[in-house]
């Protein structure tokens, strides 16, 4: 852990800015405030800011229909991502878009994405923008998502044409209500990406160490020109697949047990101030000031200007 | 009175009870596979397949990885060699990372083979707007499938037509695209009891006039109702005819109908370039010109795609007013 | 003159040599690659792309597996991030294996992420029959990606057209699919030297007549061309218009030759169902509605694939004799 | 080696038909008497008949774009498949599929296909047939056809539902102009698909036996209920990718050793002479009988009926 004062900080920020967006969303969700399919995010955030604190605006990263967390751990605007979410026109995406589609390209985000799989193809052409560069691509993926024969392309070619790629496997043990055990054949989705011809690792997806270790091995892997690498995060959801799941397919007491054992962001806390590398006081701080933003995002959301029906062609083309 | 969901769950129940060669394969359609609350915690996320794996068995309800290329495939290889798959496509908005698979294989089997072979084949694909589902998940997909020759393409918007049209569909010996509104799962109607088949490219009259012609096909049906009441009222009547499938289609009863009104109005979902609507227009212009005594309406989605917020959705999708205004901008006009 | 499968090559070359951030990807592009006889034995099975990476290199001309949807995955990518890549699909028919990225992802990414990027991208597909080459290398698409709202589509039907619309389609910041008839690679024309760049959406006046307006593209301009000769012989004026690019589609073009000419035939080689051709009948049922003075006839292939052998491929496409007899048709109809 | 008499002198008429077929329409392609895309498979004649010797009618096969060899090994009609390479209605497809979707489903043939890599999850489904009744499904694919998503997604699933599935990849080591080295980014296609967590064996595609023994290998494993299995056959085409294909990317002199030291049924011949199996006149009696065979085939095409216009809409439906 050779990480600043500023750095854990920052983590912790990040963190805990998904979660209280995702808390919130749940709760705003239920009061029938938000329309739409959404799917949060909320147990995986060590995993997203883990991945995302080695990463600045000229490395991209590419998400899934579960975006909310990639979205704010690459630096979009919580605010405007919020606004979207509830359809304004201020929004990051003008209300076009919503929860499953929001980007932010000049911040290196290149969307979230409704289609499982058509990610990691699109980050395989990030790689060819990045190599030479310095910089790297980052293809987010679940554990369903695995199995979608796109994805196994862009693996394969991210090997042929050597691309600073990097496939992020956030394996939370479930695709919908599938068992990962039942939709990936393979002894292990690490052990096949090994045999594309890959570096692939695994790493602790509720550890925010473990996943920013592992991501710096094969982000130094990548940028040293060797071509991609993946690393698969072993990581938990807090809620439904989408909102309004009653996630019958989970164990007796799954979740709770989830939320006393394996929450990352007590993981964190646990570790940092135990190793007395922050005090409770700094988080304590933090915690405040995020939820000042998400309020402040939520109270903004709900009186932001609403799209009218001239915008529906707007956009559609640049030229046309 | 029965939940058009539960209508289809229903169906296929009955299908596969008739014949054992029915299977039935899609993601989650068992649910919970591989975890701990077990298989059927779920039954199918539109709750269209619940009891049926308990019932048939993991060999004849497969539950499978999100891989729609080898979904169809896979239903398409089972049904060339002796059984009659269903296969869902979770929405119909991801045939885009299985279409060749439907259309140069499903759709050409038969063709390609000399017509020596079969493939009695059902793709059952969730579509439409109305849910702010966003540009991802809220396509209507009819104008392509129709497009390809091989296919059938079924669109029903009542509970008792979608039994009718189901079972047909599963028993037909050609592949056929059954395409479901996800608005349209909540709605209820009378079911007729035991076996009910509607054959295909037969339209139904919804309601009678002689003033115009209204086409529509799924959620379009109810709002074409709808403007026909308050066009009714006006005094404008009108011959809304839902025409269940759009291949085969029953071009008779649009042109025996156009051929009485000489006006038609065409509703449908998708936007509009090379739609069906414009399938309906330009048959019409073809057989039917000397009967026109109005240019063709079509009342469909702009040329973009479905966007997300409340406000846009709406303004995108067709309704009864717009459907109204072209009604009675057609009953206005006067040749110049 | 040029060849115009020399003249796509030459346009690349020109628009690579003129802008660093022009990327080319596709199977077979460069040809050779791993092995024996080393990359560039061949330089593309279209020979549309013969010494561009000799002269560019691997990292701009980019030889990929045979792996569609990451073709014009990586292709959309790069376009996001700053290249303009130009992804060769080799045969058209192959879009079913990677349509989901080209409609759900490419053509949509402005829209969702409202409005605030670009993606660059063009789409080289060599599409159409003619050739035996069968029914799943021989079909039109240009009615499936028309209807895609986000995309652009241009089928250029001669030389010069070739080179104005692909230096444009380079240079465009919307994405667009560029389709080539097979059949044209071998067809020689006159091509301006320097920058030529022809605007989207603009038809070209092919013949000129008041009595018929025939709309057609790509391969299907020469049939009409051919027909329109013979039937000048015989007397009948034909308005002839290729359109070069089906979207966006120069409405006030057809409007205005059909108000002149108060008929309309329309060549196309794709089945007729939701097609091309249906779209354009139903602008002018709806827009031109009363200059009509004839049923709109349409000539396309049937429904049914394109079949192999000779004969049936034949008789499956339009031709200069199908389209005579149809022209010939809407100048004796007779209001009844 | 305990194949009888018959089995071997089938397995040389079955592997001679093929090479006799292919050079025949080699011949006459340059002729100019037949139209459209011909890919042709001499060469790799062992692959097809050491595969198809195992199987019956009711065992399921599914070929490429390179599809005679499999449909003659498999049982199609040869008469009927000249005649359907020279469109005649009289075809085994009546015209209307000629080379590349060639198919005789009664025989268990599934056709010859156009694109690649559709043929495996369409061999998933023949293996959901297959299952349990003792039957296995064959999905041939090439080096190039096994980076499409496709053949990822059937591997996965076939492994998944525990199918009966065998992925035969013929390694003639081009897919069209690219080498197998290049597209292939994997050790070999064959560790990549073990990963997936089959079966996955290699053996020699030039040699009959070795072919043969593999296969039973594999199809024994999947018969015992393992589920799905893979097998490499490192092979050669004597041919251009199609006709017409100046082979530019061979090496020099590569083709004239290939047929020199590599011919399938050269080997063969000299294995089963110099075991004392069979005599060099068996053989030539059964080359006498193939040549009369493709001569009456090519004979009979040449004036077979020609389709009309009227069969084009035929067999779209069944009914409509
Ligand atoms: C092509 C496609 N198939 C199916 C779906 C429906 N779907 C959305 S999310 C999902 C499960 C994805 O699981 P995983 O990749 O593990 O991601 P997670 O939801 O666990 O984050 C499915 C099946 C889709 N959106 N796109
Ligand atoms: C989806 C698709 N992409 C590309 C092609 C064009 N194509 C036909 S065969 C071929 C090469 C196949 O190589 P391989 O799988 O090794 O088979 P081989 O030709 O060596 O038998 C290609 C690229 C196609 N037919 N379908
Ligand atoms: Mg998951
Ligand atoms: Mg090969």
């Amino acid at each position: 852990m050779q990480l600043s004062r500023e750095a854990l900080l920052q983590a912790y920020r990040q963190m805990k800015t998904i979660r209280m967006f995702e808390d919130r969303l749940h709760d705003e969700i239920a009061l029938g405030e938000i329309a739409g399919f959404t799917h949060l995010y909320a147990g995986q955030e060590a995993c997203a800011v883990g991945v995302c604190e080695h990463l600045d605006a000229q490395d991209f990263i590419i998400s899934t229909h579960r975006g909310h967390g990639h979205c704010i751990a690459k630096g979009c605007d919580v605010v405007d991502m919020m606004k979207e979410i509830y359809g304004s026109s201020e929004g990051l995406c003008k209300g076009k878009s919503g929860s499953m589609h929001i980007a932010d390209v000049t911040r290196g985000m290149l969307g979230a994405n409704g289609i499982v799989g058509a990610g990691a193809p699109i980050a395989v052409g990030a790689g060819i923008t990045a190599k030479g560069t310095g910089n790297v691509s980052i293809a987010f993926s679940g554990d369903g998502a695995c199995n979608q024969g796109t994805t196994f392309e862009a693996m394969n070619m991210a090997v042929v044409l050597k691309l600073p790629v990097i496939f992020v496997f956030e394996n939370n043990h479930y695709s919908e209500h599938t068992g990962e055990s039942y939709a990936v054949g393979a002894e292990s989705m690490t052990v096949r990406a090994a045999a594309f011809g890959m570096k692939a690792i695994k790493a602790n997806g509720i550890d925010f160490f473990s996943v920013y270790e592992g991501m710096r091995e094969v982000i130094d892997y990548c940028k040293a020109g060797n071509g991609p690498a993946s690393i698969e995060l072993d990581t938990e959801r807090f809620f439904g697949h989408f909102e309004g799941d009653p996630q019958r397919y989970r164990g007796k007491g799954e979740l709770d047990r989830l939320r006393e054992e394996r929450d990352c962001l007590k993981v964190f806390r646990t570790k940092v101030t135990e190793a007395k590398l922050l005090e409770g006081a700094d988080l304590d701080r933090l915690d405040d000031e995020v939820t000042a933003l998400i309020d402040r995002a939520v109270a903004e959301s709900k009186t932001a200007t609403r799209p009218t029906a001239d915008h529906v062609l707007e956009d559609v083309y640049i030229s046309y | 009175m029965k939940m058009i969901r539960d209508v289809i769950r229903d169906t296929i129940d009955e299908e596969m009870a008739r014949d054992d060669s029915v299977i039935m394969l899609g993601e989650d359609i068992v649910g919970g596979m591989g975890s701990p609350g077990g298989p059927e915690a779920i039954g199918g996320i539109w709750g269209t397949s619940g009891g049926l794996w308990a019932k048939y068995g993991s060999d004849r309800v497969i539950d499978t990885p999100i891989s729609e290329s080898a979904i169809i495939g896979a239903a398409a290889g089972a049904s060339l060699t002796g059984k009659r798959a269903i296969a869902e496509i979770m929405f119909a908005d991801f045939i885009g990372v299985c279409m060749d698979q439907i259309w140069n294989q499903v759709a050409k089997f038969r063709y390609m083979f000399g017509g020596k072979t079969k493939c009695p084949i059902v793709i059952r694909m969730p579509y439409g707007a109305g849910y702010n589902a966003a540009p991802q998940h809220s396509q209507s997909i009819h104008a392509m499938v129709t497009a390809m020759p091989g296919l059938k393409v079924v669109m029903p918007s009542t509970a008792a037509d979608t039994k009718g049209l189901l079972a047909q569909a599963i028993r037909d010996d050609d592949p056929v695209i059954f395409l479901e509104h996800k608005a349209l799962y909540g709605v209820k109607g009378e079911v007729p009891d035991g076996d009910y088949l509607i054959p295909f490219g037969h339209a139904r009259q919804v309601t009678q006039g002689d003033d115009v012609t209204i086409l529509a096909t799924g959620m379009m049906v109810g709002f074409a109702e709808k403007a026909a009441a308050q066009l009714a009222q006006d005094g404008i009547g009108c011959d809304l005819l839902d025409l269940r499938t759009t291949s085969p289609l029953d071009e008779e009863a649009i042109l025996d109908s156009v051929e009485r009104t000489g006006r038609l109005l065409i509703v449908d979902e998708s936007p509009p370039r090379c739609s069906f609507a414009t399938d309906l227009s330009a048959l019409v212009a073809q057989k039917a010109f000397s009967s026109l005594r109005a240019p063709i309406e079509m009342i469909t989605g702009p040329h973009s795609p479905v966007p997300f917020a409340r406000e846009l959705e709406t303004a995108y999708l067709p309704s009864p007013e717009k459907i109204v205004a072209a009604a009675v901008k057609a009953m206005s006009y006067r040749r110049g």
